[in-house]
């Protein structure tokens, strides 16, 4: 299986510009399964944390309103080349995935 | 708008508490009892500790005049106030108006994009808290329930 | 007098080409109805007179009407004209019967009848009316 | 020899006033053309390949936003594992589609002379499949879907460019099977696929613009945010014909690639820009 990340970092001066897309299914825990009639359960990114070599530049904190495979922008100030950018989520069931990214 | 405005004594002191904390701590929880609030003023108190804003026109808030559809409306907020600690997104009439808030350490551009969902037509709120006080723009999106997608 | 001779010697090759030309012209004229096709059951007629009497007769007046509604949408679909829930309707009108709910049974039966004789009307109509709405060399439509 | 000349001559305008309609595919790409500059003499040809997008200027700032980093990326990158896998014979879809680095889409449908049939990429990948001795991908399925967006993406840029050969009368029986199908009213609503996609385009159906239909086939498949994942060209008829009110034929039946061909062969000199994304 693939990644269920997607990065992309582009670094201008000394800002750095994140873009990231995750594959998850964002489920709200208020939709009906149409042919059990059952409610299907939450299942939402809750957060995701960025690093810049080890330091924390940014946390999102998401709730089930943040839509399907989720994308998220920001940037950063203080970053060079050869910096390592880690993304990390971790879901309300406790799933997490995370990628790793240099800055170029 | 006008009973977020209300003043909160209890909300007060929770403010003062969470500004005594230090920021890594800030970053550890996920603030369950904002995003569960059914209302837009109590999941204000619960993550900011208070639902005063101050209205600001130095926060843009870039949202769609009609969202092409309720499950994907694209909006991105940045600012030119200073020292600001988080931005957050609140949908009015969401049944869960906190779509998601963000934690801006220092260095980090008070400058963010995604993707949210809506339920109805709604004032889609950007509020950001400073190190001197929370500021806040809305702007109403339309949520059509469309026919066949065009 | 050559040119003249030579279209007279052409007699059977103009005949040729009306026969072409008027096999051309020539388009279906048959519109489908329930009484045109062979979808028509004495069933039909019996059900205005006996309709709310017995049970016994009640269910036959359903299964002719069934049969005659299901036999137009079966001639819809050869034609790719059928609609979104004719067969749906069918479906449950069998489900009511079955449960001896004439009146619901009968009601459905008669909705799945209207929308496939509407169905095969339209499929007659469009089969020479789709061609005026090609788009013309103007660009008009 | 003559005679015949001279009769066609004299029959020929009673023959012409019968089939009013008739025209040959390269014509009638140029009426259908002609009419959308004439609609909306301010959209280039070339944008046509964007959609509603091409009309709609609020909801295409929307839509670049979801371009910035689209949904469908991670369909591109499922599709380009499915493209790099072996068969169990070696060969690799390479092996079938020629010129496959610079993209095939383009070309797609075809008409198969030795079937007698229009083909669709998705049932030229099944065949690859098939040839090579592994199963088909389900039609709709999430496979196909994937590879078919790889196979879009490989193809980016690359000018459509469908052939109706006159020469051929199955070819030209199956092209105007898709008009017809096209110009045909169906379905509880009375709709035609023109109805809509040409008389109405840029107008409202309840909360959505209708698209123009010139520039349909060049994006898909899509990713569309209603249903949260890729939806491919049939799906997209099917759902169609399902909101008109009549009952939709199957995934690449014979009706939806004969439209597809006769849609597609009319975006000719478009650029192939899928996969797309869509409300």
């Amino acid at each position: 299986m693939a990644s269920t990340i997607k990065i992309s970092a582009k670094l201008k001066g000394q800002v750095a510009n994140i873009k990231s897309l995750m594959l998850h299914p964002m489920e709200t825990g208020s939709r009906i399964n149409p042919d059990s009639g059952e409610t299907i359960a939450a299942h939402h990114i809750t957060q995701l944390i960025f690093t810049n070599n080890g330091k924390e530049v940014m946390v999102a904190n998401f709730s089930t309103a943040v839509s399907k495979n989720p994308y998220f922008g920001f940037s950063f100030e203080g970053a060079k080349a050869g910096d390592t950018v880690k993304v990390k989520w971790i879901d309300n069931k406790g799933a997490t995935a995370e990628l790793e990214t240099q800055l170029g | 708008m006008q009973n977020m405005r209300r003043m909160m004594i209890k909300g007060g002191v929770a403010l003062l508490a969470l500004a005594t904390l230090p920021r890594t701590l800030l970053a550890a929880a996920w603030p369950q009892k904002s995003f569960n609030s059914t209302a837009a003023g109590d999941a204000l108190r619960e993550l900011l500790g208070t639902d005063i804003t101050t209205a600001s026109d130095l926060i843009e808030l870039k949202v769609p005049e009609i969202a092409e559809n309720g499950a994907v409306v694209p909006v991105s907020i940045k600012t030119s106030l200073e020292n600001v600690e988080s931005i957050s997104i609140v949908v009015k009439n969401n049944p869960r108006p906190m779509a998601a808030s963000f934690e801006i350490p220092p260095g980090t551009l008070p400058d963010i994009a995604s993707r949210i969902k809506m339920g109805e037509t709604s004032d889609v709120m950007a509020v950001v808290k400073t190190s001197n006080g929370i500021y806040s723009t809305a702007k109403t999106v339309k949520v059509t329930i469309g026919g066949c997608g065009g | 007098m050559r040119v003249n001779k030579d279209l007279g010697m052409s007699t059977k090759t103009l005949l040729f080409m009306m026969l072409i030309s008027l096999l051309m012209t020539a388009q279906p004229i048959r519109s489908v109805t329930a009484k045109e096709t062979d979808c028509s059951l004495p069933g039909k007629d019996a059900r205005l007179v006996d309709k709310g009497t017995s049970p016994v007769s009640q269910e036959n007046i359903f299964r002719n009407s069934y049969a005659e509604a299901e036999c137009l949408r079966r001639a819809a679909a050869k034609k790719g004209a059928e609609w979104l829930e004719t067969n749906e309707l069918l479906r449950r009108s069998l489900k009511e019967a079955d449960k001896g709910n004439w009146e619901e049974a009968f009601r459905l039966v008669q909705k799945a009848h209207f929308q496939a004789d509407r169905a095969l009307r339209q499929a007659d109509y469009e089969a020479k009316a789709w061609k005026h709405r090609v788009v013309d060399q103007k660009g008009h439509n | 020899m003559i005679k015949q000349i001279i009769a066609c001559v004299i029959f020929l305008p009673t023959l012409l006033a019968n089939q009013a309609a008739y025209a040959g595919p390269p014509e009638d790409r140029e009426s259908f053309v002609a009419f959308f500059k004439t609609r909306f003499p301010d959209i280039s040809f070339a944008e046509y390949a964007n959609g509603i997008y091409a009309i709609d200027q609020d909801a295409r700032e929307q839509w670049q936003e979801i371009e910035v980093f689209p949904p469908y990326e991670f369909s591109i990158d499922q599709g380009k594992s499915l493209w790099d896998e072996k068969f169990a014979d070696g060969k690799t879809y390479s092996d079938c589609f020629k010129d496959s680095e610079s993209g095939v889409k383009q070309l797609f449908p075809k008409f198969d002379k030795h079937k007698g049939e229009v083909v669709t990429l998705a049932m030229a990948i099944n065949r690859c499949r098939e040839k090579h001795g592994q199963t088909g991908f389900e039609y709709g399925g999430d496979q196909l879907l994937s590879l078919s967006a790889y196979m879009a993406f490989q193809s980016r840029g690359n000018t459509i460019n469908v052939t109706v050969t006159k020469d051929d009368p199955r070819a030209m029986a199956a092209y105007e099977e898709g008009k017809q199908f096209y110009y045909t009213k169906r379905g509880q609503l009375n709709f035609s696929c023109a109805d809509c996609h040409i008389s109405s385009a840029g107008q409202y159906v309840r909360a959505d613009r209708l698209s123009a239909g010139l520039g349909h086939p060049t994006h898909f498949p899509v990713y569309r945010s209603k249903s949260g994942g890729m939806v491919s060209l049939h799906q997209r008829f099917y759902g169609c014909v399902r909101d008109v009110r009549a009952k939709p034929f199957e995934l690449q039946s014979r009706e939806f690639r004969n439209l597809e061909y006769f849609l597609t062969y009319m975006s000719n000199g478009l650029e192939v820009n899928g996969p797309g994304a869509r409300k």
